[in-house]
């Protein structure tokens, strides 16, 4: 008899109590690891992966409970054993890197501490042993100076910091299998890049098995052996990672896989109709993907499909075999709009310097934020041309919501004007005229905090009629409705609040709140960054008609490459407040690059050796900003002599003491970003 | 942390300042007045105009407001009206002392009791236990302190006379003599503020049982006590500093129905007849008292918090 | 969404309100309680079965009987009747006085949480300073001054219970000034007073309806503690704080003189207790900051 | 929860220490000077003694003076004084003590309440012919002066004591101060050398007890022995064996006050028709829980010498009739203004409000704050509660009711009255003395402004230890408690 398998997870089906009875989340689910293997979990916010996740370590989260099957580590039932004997096994046979590490880790506790008492715990050892070995697992994560980091507090740590805390204290005890929950959701490229690299260095020397959550592809891609995608609590597809990838099987996985932007190549990614169903008490009779698949048929909504297909891959659908006939999933590329050259420009930047005021006598009774001193924007000079997208990127902190807010009138420039046509807007909003404040925009990243949660839809929409346009009531009715129509929202949708909305549908309704007093430039920051990939294409491509239609200039802020890449004429790269690369988006994203935005791509395709992303160094004011993490810089030149502005192409320009001929000359990887591992 | 301290004490006093001039000028516009009200059954117009003389009344009020701030830096509150010739001072000194002792006994009792009743409901969220203490807590929070200090005097000087009634001693008795006096006052201000305490040390408890840190915890594989003692109760305490110093604060500023019950000679009963005699100078000690004990109690409890809790400290405002 | 849900948007919000409360267990019994007494405040005086001030030498100090199910006081009068009416000032004066408090306090807290700088500064100070002075000494000044109508009584609980209105409203705002919605509200241009009143105020409501049951039962209290103090209502008019102060001295010979209306005053407090506590589990508000 | 025993100077054991409460009036700020509006109530009869003191007839019997007489025109009274006494400093008392007494009492920079009554003395003529004998000579008549010297405020303190009488207590009383604490609890021990023989008690205890009901508790906690008791709560006492009450009947009496120069008062019709709306025996049950006397309108009580009985029942439909003589046939409305400031205030409106309702008055109550309340209220509105101590007849009706005299609540002007209370006090012969002042009852009850509906009962409940304490004006001296 053969030793059973590191986990074995069969049938199981796990649902949460609400008023009505019980909500399946997760729903027959059977899978299977073996010692030092990857699995990736795939699919859309809410599909119950987390919930997954959790039961593998025989945790259910309040409120839920295991319907049904088992799940077994080392052959023996995790939710059938004591408690004392569960909390044996947690943290040192299995344990968890959580979804989100901020709020996974204690406040009021040194993070050494948080490590040690695990392997106090786990392994017996004294304090002063288990923290020096906690030190020694923070060296490993790569985190500067152990021995201090030892005794600070959670909060005290960035985002990336924590997770790396929280990576540490999961692989500390040496478990045979580590779960990870969406492990770097929330990072910013360059960071995520990081933490990916180090887990895969990490598994490969210890032999770890590894289960990785994610809704990011890229990041299962990089980093499973093999793949289940879930779906509305079922695993939909699952097989080896490689040919899930090129030859999707399950119509989902084929849409997911369509709705991803691909750096190589411009244009907007196909769509996924509809949205994910809420979980119900009562599961639909059919396939539950049916309603979204092009592909349902009778049967589909009336039988639920069984396991099905070959090859090492499961299929849960009745149409698997039609998949490998007709291919790779297709990515449609709408006509971009022609960029009209030569026209007078939107909106024009001119040395726009902003910093953020420097404390009063009342701040000093507030609590020290953070150092001020260096202007979050520096001497940015921008055009925007009618009609255009203009789009701004660079990592978090560079400054490029300060600049939209400048724009907006919301923070004021210290220097530089700023011109819409004929209008000023170095003044602040509220002594801009009216017309003037009707022109411009703004979409903000997160449609959670966009939206005023008390108020419905109408309102909502109802409010900037009442400000710029003073109409009746039924005016204000008839264009709202017209608008929603638009962004293929029906009228029935006037009377939600927000939180009856879907993400997507929210940031409809924010879209549709920006469009409806007709402006003619839009500020959207980070529009996308929150939506699932799904809905992210579809917004994506509301945006695009949306600005054929009514003419209008973005200025796109984006951190996501191929986001930008699928959207943008122009592109402006932005590190610490500089422009240090501008061009329309095809020279930005063909060679030669600045030194940043090599690196920025590298990690956008997740290539290893991307420049570290510190803390940032003492600016000395002079110089080259991103002189302390260039890989390329030129001692002492470039610490002391800020960079010359060098046009490679008719407009493209690039600041860097290097030549063109001397810089990063590697072109674009000819297909799909995710099989580049 | 230094700087906090002394950021912290700046604005605490900044709000005393406040207070004074909000005590004073709610004394000034007071109607009616002391002359009247010493002079009582005996007022004739011209003994009050003498008598409003004396005792300066008849100065312009920033005047007196200044004179009275300044006094009150040095510790001289003035002389008080209604009983002359005893200085404010040295009066409400000697009825805190009695205050001081019952508030300290009952915080002592108090406010290890709401805690452990408190952690034990929010541990046992659901449970029979759980529902009989806050049942009880709330139906504690909703009887009037006078209801149930007639009950114990009754249950526990009365019917089974083991403590006395009401209190029949001096506030200068020595302690000895004074203690028994304060245990039925002391139960009576243990029960309602328990009750208080108690609701709020279990809705925080529960609040962070159900958060993901505490779910790690126990996905650590630590054992539960561990994430209870390590995890769980120093976050779940730190928000209940302010509650317990809030009532503290409360304690030492509204027990004056107590005190009437129980005949304690307290502060609480010199402000009730501080107000009644329209003594300003007593009525304004004892207001910039009481204030400065809360804002006190207050400032040590946002230290205290601020100094175990390294996120808020960050994260202050 | 589903199918299921209103379409017009107040409908929905209650329907979800609905479902949710009566997952908190002490909401229903709660509102019930709430609601009996509200309806015996109003209709009291149409079905009280005797006159609560009329005098009857011979029934003094009468025990429960069936004509009498709650006995009687020294002075003969029915307490059933004194005690269906009793209830009416209290509550009057709570539900005003909570209502007023927490909404001129949750205007200030939410006005100066947004405008924020040297005005937030200031009127936060003040606050704090109201809030430090002892609430009795508040209560008791007030009342001497300007004598014991209920609009003076009224106006010491406004003013004792409005600062931690103020304070609370003020925090709640603080959750919601740095959101984008309010971002957009100031793009357009729009007054402090506009965005105040129409972003910020729907939102810290929620907040305030549970100051509102919280302070409202603290009033009720109060009252009866003022009651007790000789500061309160005025006899004969029946009030439950006034009935067990005056009662109180008969405990033992006449214990219904202060049960029952103690009991009628327990169960309102309570019931707006358990309103409170489920309003701020149903609106997600988080108790452990409460102001005093 | 028992007192440390008070130090005692007389055979340890035999004798107990009394423990009593009093009402802390004056918030603490109590004094012992007999003559002041703030004494101390309690400790004034066991700390001093009068020149003459009441009998259980209610007439002036000897004290510090043995006898008295008065000239044929009543304006010159010759008192021999009590040889053999000495105050509690040891200083002998001599008649040089009493006209110092007297002129500190008249002082008026002290502001005493006996000033008035004793307004009659002419102070110049004060003599002292020897150590023994005092010539009080009067500004007019007075056949019952002996009387006036029952005031409380007659005391007699040595001689030079005014500005140190507050505190230290001296006096000629059968108890001498050793510890004084208006707010907690003020100990005077046996006077071993009183010359009335040393008293009973080895010393009494006096705590400061505010709250009525903390005074009841402590009662029957057996943290005191004796206290003055609620009517409402005397059944309490009753039930328990372990105490006595004494409901003794006394002169006190509270009066609803119509100003007779005010509408509607000022027709006697509306006058007498609030009178008789009044139930007497049911305001006595209700108000007083029976521990009362029913009163007939005027202050004289019945315990008093020249006390005229008037029954008066409730006679509604006469109200009625009167009320639609002066033209308020469709009923009346008034406000009456009342107080906590005496317990039996509220109660009584309670009541009379009920009353009044039969005969179409409508009583609206307000209730004003304890502290303004003799300032405020009292003789400035047109009708209002006020409530007085007892006093001898031809002293209230001298006080209260003639014309000018500056407490008269009503505003009563009787040029009738005044004359018939100046030929009673010229009258020596008792009989007809007595027809006069009870002729000037009678005109005060028909006429005048004030509804005094009964006489409250002394109620006070001791522990059954405590002896001498059951008839009006006990001798303190005498009082005992079993150890
Ligand atoms: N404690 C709970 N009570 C009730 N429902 C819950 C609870 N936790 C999660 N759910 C619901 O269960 C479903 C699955 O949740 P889960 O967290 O597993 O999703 P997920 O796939 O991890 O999503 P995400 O990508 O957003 O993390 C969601 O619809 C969620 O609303
Ligand atoms: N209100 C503020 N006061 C002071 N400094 C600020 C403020 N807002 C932003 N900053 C600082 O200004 C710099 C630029 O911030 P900004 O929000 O513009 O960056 P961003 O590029 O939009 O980043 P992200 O991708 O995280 O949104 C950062 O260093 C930030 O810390
Ligand atoms: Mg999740
Ligand atoms: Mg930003």
């Amino acid at each position: 008899m053969s030793a059973p398998p590191l986990l074995a997870i069969d049938n199981l089906s796990i649902g949460y109590a609400a008023a009505d009875g019980m909500r399946v989340v997760v729903h027959q689910v059977s899978l299977t690891l073996d010692r030092g293997e990857r699995l990736g979990i795939v699919g859309e916010s809410g599909c119950g992966k987390s919930t997954l996740a959790l039961a593998l370590l025989g945790f259910v989260r309040r409120g839920g409970q295991r319907l049904g099957g088992t799940v077994r580590l080392d052959g023996a039932d995790i939710f059938r054993l004591p408690p004392d004997a569960v909390q044996r096994l947690r943290g040192r046979r299995i344990a968890l890197v959580p979804q989100n590490a901020g709020q996974a880790l204690s406040p009021g506790m040194p993070v050494g501490d948080q490590i040690a008492e695990v392997l106090q715990t786990h392994l017996g050892w004294s304090r002063q042993v288990a923290r020096s070995h906690a030190s020694h697992w923070l060296a490993r994560v790569e985190l500067p100076d152990p021995p201090a980091l030892l005794r600070r507090f959670p909060h005290e740590l960035s985002g990336g910091q924590q997770q790396r805390v929280a990576i540490a204290m999961a692989l500390a005890a040496e478990p045979a299998l580590v779960v990870l929950d969406e492990p770097t959701t929330g990072l910013d490229a360059t960071t995520q890049q990081q933490v990916l690299a180090l887990l895969g260095e990490l598994v490969a020397a210890s032999g770890t098995a590894l289960v990785v959550v994610s809704h990011d592809l890229g990041v299962i891609a990089r980093c499973s052996d093999r793949m289940a995608v879930m779906y509305a609590g079922e695993v939909v597809e699952h097989g080896a990672t490689d040919a899930t990838l090129t030859v999707p099987r399950h119509p989902y996985t084929r849409g997911l896989l369509a709705s991803v932007p691909q750096l190589a190549s411009a244009g907007i990614p196909a769509t996924l109709p509809g949205m994910p169903p809420v979980p119900a008490r009562l599961r639909p009779a059919g396939c539950a993907f049916a309603p979204r698949c092009a592909w349902a048929d009778a049967q589909c909504r009336t039988t639920a499909p069984a396991p099905g297909g070959g090859g090492g891959t499961v299929v849960r659908c009745h149409h698997w075999r039609r998949a490998g006939a007709a291919g790779a999933a297709v990515v449609t590329a709408p006509p971009r709009p022609i960029a009209p050259s030569g026209a007078t420009p939107h909106l024009s930047l001119c040395g726009v310097t902003v910093s953020y005021a420097r404390p009063g006598v009342l701040d000093w009774f507030r609590a020290p934020r953070q150092p001020t001193a260096r202007p979050a924007v520096s001497d940015v000079t921008l055009a925007l041309a009618p009609g255009t997208t203009l789009a701004l990127v660079g990592e978090s902190g560079s400054g490029k919501s300060t600049l939209a807010r400048t724009i907006a009138g919301l923070e004021r420039a210290s220097a530089g004007t700023l011109h819409s046509l004929d209008d000023d807007l170095s003044l602040p909003v509220h002594r801009r005229p009216h017309e003037l404040r009707r022109r411009i925009q703004l979409i903000f990243q997160n449609p959670d905090a966009a939206l005023n949660p008390r108020h419905p839809v109408a309102t909502i929409l109802a409010r900037p009629l009442r400000v710029f346009h003073r109409l009746s009531a039924a005016d204000i009715r008839r264009r709202s409705v017209a608008l929603l129509e638009q962004m293929r929202l029906g009228e029935e949708y006037l009377g939600r609040l927000p939180g009856q909305l879907s993400g997507g549908e929210k940031q409809r309704v924010a879209i549709a709140r920006a469009f409806i007093v007709e402006p003619a430039i839009v500020l959207c920051d980070e529009v996308v960054s929150a939506l699932d990939v799904s809905v992210q294409a579809a917004v994506l491509q509301l945006l695009i008609e949306l600005q054929q239609r009514h003419r209008v200039s973005y200025l796109f802020i984006a951190h996501d490459l191929a986001v930008v890449r699928a959207i943008a004429d122009t592109v402006a790269v932005l590190y610490r407040g500089h422009v240090c690369e501008l061009g329309s988006a095809a020279q930005v994203f063909t060679p030669p690059f600045h030194p940043y935005t090599a690196s920025l791509l590298q990690a956008a395709r997740l290539a290893p050796g991307a420049p570290g992303a510190g803390p940032p160094a003492v600016d000395t004011g002079r110089g080259c900003p991103f002189v302390d993490r260039c890989p390329r810089r030129i001692e002492p030149l470039c610490g002391q002599q800020p960079p010359p502005w060098r046009t490679t192409a008719p407009g493209h320009r690039i600041r860097c003491h290097l030549p063109p001929e001397q810089l990063d000359q590697t072109g674009m990887p000819p297909h799909a970003d995710w099989r580049s591992t | 942390m230094l700087r906090l301290v002394i950021q912290r004490g700046l604005l605490a006093l900044a709000t005393l300042v406040l207070v004074s001039l909000v005590i004073f000028g709610a004394t000034e516009v007071l109607p009616g007045d002391v002359a009247s009200a010493i002079l009582g059954r005996e007022a004739t117009p011209a003994r009050l105009a003498a008598l409003r003389a004396e005792l300066g009344l008849d100065q312009p009020a920033p005047s007196r407001y200044f004179e009275w701030l300044g006094g009150a830096v040095r510790g001289d509150f003035g002389r008080s009206l209604a009983r002359p010739a005893a200085p404010v001072g040295p009066l409400i000194a000697e009825r805190m002392r009695v205050t001081g002792w019952l508030a300290l006994i009952a915080t002592l009792i108090g406010v290890p009791l709401a805690l452990g009743l408190g952690i034990s409901a929010g541990l046992l969220r659901d449970h029979p236990a759980d529902l009989a203490i806050s049942v009880v807590a709330l139906v504690a929070q909703s009887v009037p302190e006078f209801v149930i200090g007639a009950l114990l005097i009754l249950a526990f000087g009365i019917t089974w006379p083991i403590l006395p009634a009401v209190t029949v001693v001096s506030s200068d008795a020595p302690l000895a003599a004074l203690a028994p006096n304060l245990v039925l006052p002391a139960a009576t201000l243990v029960i309602v503020m328990t009750a208080y305490v108690l609701r709020m040390v279990r809705g925080s408890l529960i609040d962070v049982l159900d958060s993901e840190y505490i779910h790690m915890a126990t996905l650590k594989g630590l054992p539960h006590r561990r994430v209870i003692a390590a995890h769980a109760l120093p976050n779940a305490l730190l928000p209940t500093i302010n509650a317990v110093a809030l009532t503290v604060a409360w304690l030492i500023g509204g027990v004056v129905v107590v005190e009437t019950v129980f005949n304690l000679p307290g502060v609480g009963r010199l402000m009730v007849s501080a107000v009644e005699d329209r003594d300003l100078p007593l009525v304004q000690a004892l207001g910039l008292l009481g204030a400065a004990c809360y804002i006190g109690i207050n400032l040590l409890a946002d230290l205290a918090t601020l100094w175990l809790s390294p996120r808020l400290r960050a994260r202050q405002r | 969404m589903s199918a299921a849900a209103p379409r017009r948007p107040w409908a929905a919000t209650a329907w979800h309100a609905w479902r949710r409360a009566r997952r908190s267990p002490g909401m229903l019994p709660g509102m019930l309680v709430l609601a009996l007494h509200l309806m015996a405040a109003l209709a009291a005086p149409l079905i009280v079965p005797h006159s609560p001030t009329a005098i009857a030498p011979e029934r003094a100090l009468a025990g429960p009987s069936p004509a009498h199910p709650f006995g009687n006081d020294r002075f003969g009068r029915d307490l059933l009747s004194r005690v269906m009416l009793g209830g009416r000032i209290a509550i009057a004066i709570g539900l005003t006085g909570g209502a007023i408090a927490v909404l001129l306090g949750g205007l200030v807290g939410v006005l100066v949480g947004y405008l924020g700088g040297l005005t937030d500064e200031l009127v936060m100070r003040l606050v704090d300073a109201l809030i430090a002075i002892p609430g009795l000494l508040l209560l008791l000044v007030v009342v001497t001054g300007l004598g014991n109508g209920y609009g003076v009584i009224l106006l010491a609980m406004v003013l004792s219970y409005a600062p931690g209105a103020a304070r609370v409203a003020r925090a709640a705002a603080h959750e919601y000034v740095p959101r984008d919605f309010i971002t957009a509200a100031r793009a357009r241009g729009e007054h402090a007073l506009a965005v105040a009143g129409l972003e910020l105020w729907p939102n810290v409501v929620g907040v305030l309806l549970v100051e509102f049951a919280m302070r409202t039962s603290w009033i009720v209290l109060s009252v009866s503690g003022l009651s007790f103090l000789g500061f309160g209502v005025n006899p004969p008019t029946p009030d439950w704080g006034l009935m067990i102060a005056e009662n109180r001295s008969m405990l033992a010979l006449a214990p219904w003189g202060v049960v029952f209306p103690l009991a009628a005053m327990a169960t309102l407090v309570v019931a707006l207790n358990l309103v409170a506590d489920g309003l701020a589990q149903l609106l997600g508000v988080d108790r452990t900051t409460e102001a005093r | 929860g028992q007192q440390p025993a008070a130090e005692t100077s007389g055979t340890p054991g035999a004798r107990g220490t009394l423990r009593l409460a009093h009402t802390l009036e004056w918030a603490g700020k109590e004094v012992l000077g007999p003559a002041s509006p703030a004494r101390f109530f309690p400790a004034i009869a066991l700390l001093y003694n009068r020149l003459v003191r009441v009998d259980e007839q209610g007439r002036p019997a000897p004290d510090l003076a043995t006898s008295w007489e008065a000239d044929a025109s009543a304006t010159r009274w010759t008192f021999r004084l009590r040889k053999g006494v000495s105050f509690h400093d040891g200083k002998p008392f001599t008649a040089a003590d009493v006209l110092y007494t007297t002129r500190y009492v008249m002082n008026p920079a002290l502001e005493s309440p006996g000033a008035a009554v004793l307004d009659i003395i002419d102070v110049e003529q004060l003599q002292a012919p020897d150590d023994a004998t005092v010539i009080f000579t009067l500004k007019q008549p007075h056949a019952d002066f002996p009387l006036l010297l029952l005031h409380y405020s007659m005391y007699i303190i040595p001689s030079d004591s005014g500005a140190t009488i507050d505190t230290s207590g001296i006096g000629t009383g059968p108890f001498k101060l050793q510890q004084f604490n208006a707010e907690g609890t003020t100990i005077v021990v046996a006077n071993d050398a009183y010359w009335d023989g040393a008293p009973g008690l080895a010393a009494v205890e006096m705590v400061g007890i505010a709250d009525a009901e903390a005074r009841t508790a402590a009662l029957l906690a057996d943290q005191i022995d004796y206290n003055d008791i609620a009517p409402e709560t005397a059944a309490l006492v009753s039930q328990n064996a372990n105490y006595v009450l004494n409901a003794l009947p006394s002169g006190a009496w509270l009066v609803m006050v119509m100003r007779t120069d005010q509408e509607p008062f000022t027709d006697p019709r509306v006058r007498l028709a609030m009178k008789l709306v009044v139930d007497r025996a049911a305001m006595v049950k209700t108000v007083l829980s029976g521990f009362g006397q029913p009163a007939g309108d005027h202050p004289v009580w019945p315990g008093d010498q020249y006390y005229l009985p008037i029954e008066r029942g409730a006679d509604v439909p006469r109200a009625r009739q009167l009320l639609a003589e002066a033209g308020h046939a469709d009923g009346l409305t008034v406000t009456l203004y009342t107080s906590s400031i005496d317990s039996y205030m509220i109660p009584m409106c309670v009541a009379y409000q009920q009353m009044a309702a039969a005969a179409g008055i409508t009583v609206t109550l307000q209730q004003e704050s304890a502290d303004g309340y003799w300032n405020d209220i009292w003789m400035q509105v047109p009708f209002c509660c006020s409530s007085w101590g007892e006093r001898q007849a031809d002293q209230v009706l001298n006080e209260v009711y003639r014309s000018g005299a500056s407490w008269n609540e009503t505003f009563w002007q009787n040029a009738d009255f005044d004359g018939l209370l100046d030929q009673a006090r010229r009258e020596l012969d008792f009989e007809r003395r007595k027809g006069l002042y009870q002729q000037a009852q009678q005109l005060l009850a028909d006429d005048g402004g004030a509804i005094i509906p009964f006489f409250t009962n002394d109620l006070s409940a001791a522990h059954r230890r405590v002896k001498g304490v059951d008839r009006r004006y006990f001798d303190w001296a005498r009082v005992t408690i079993e150890a």
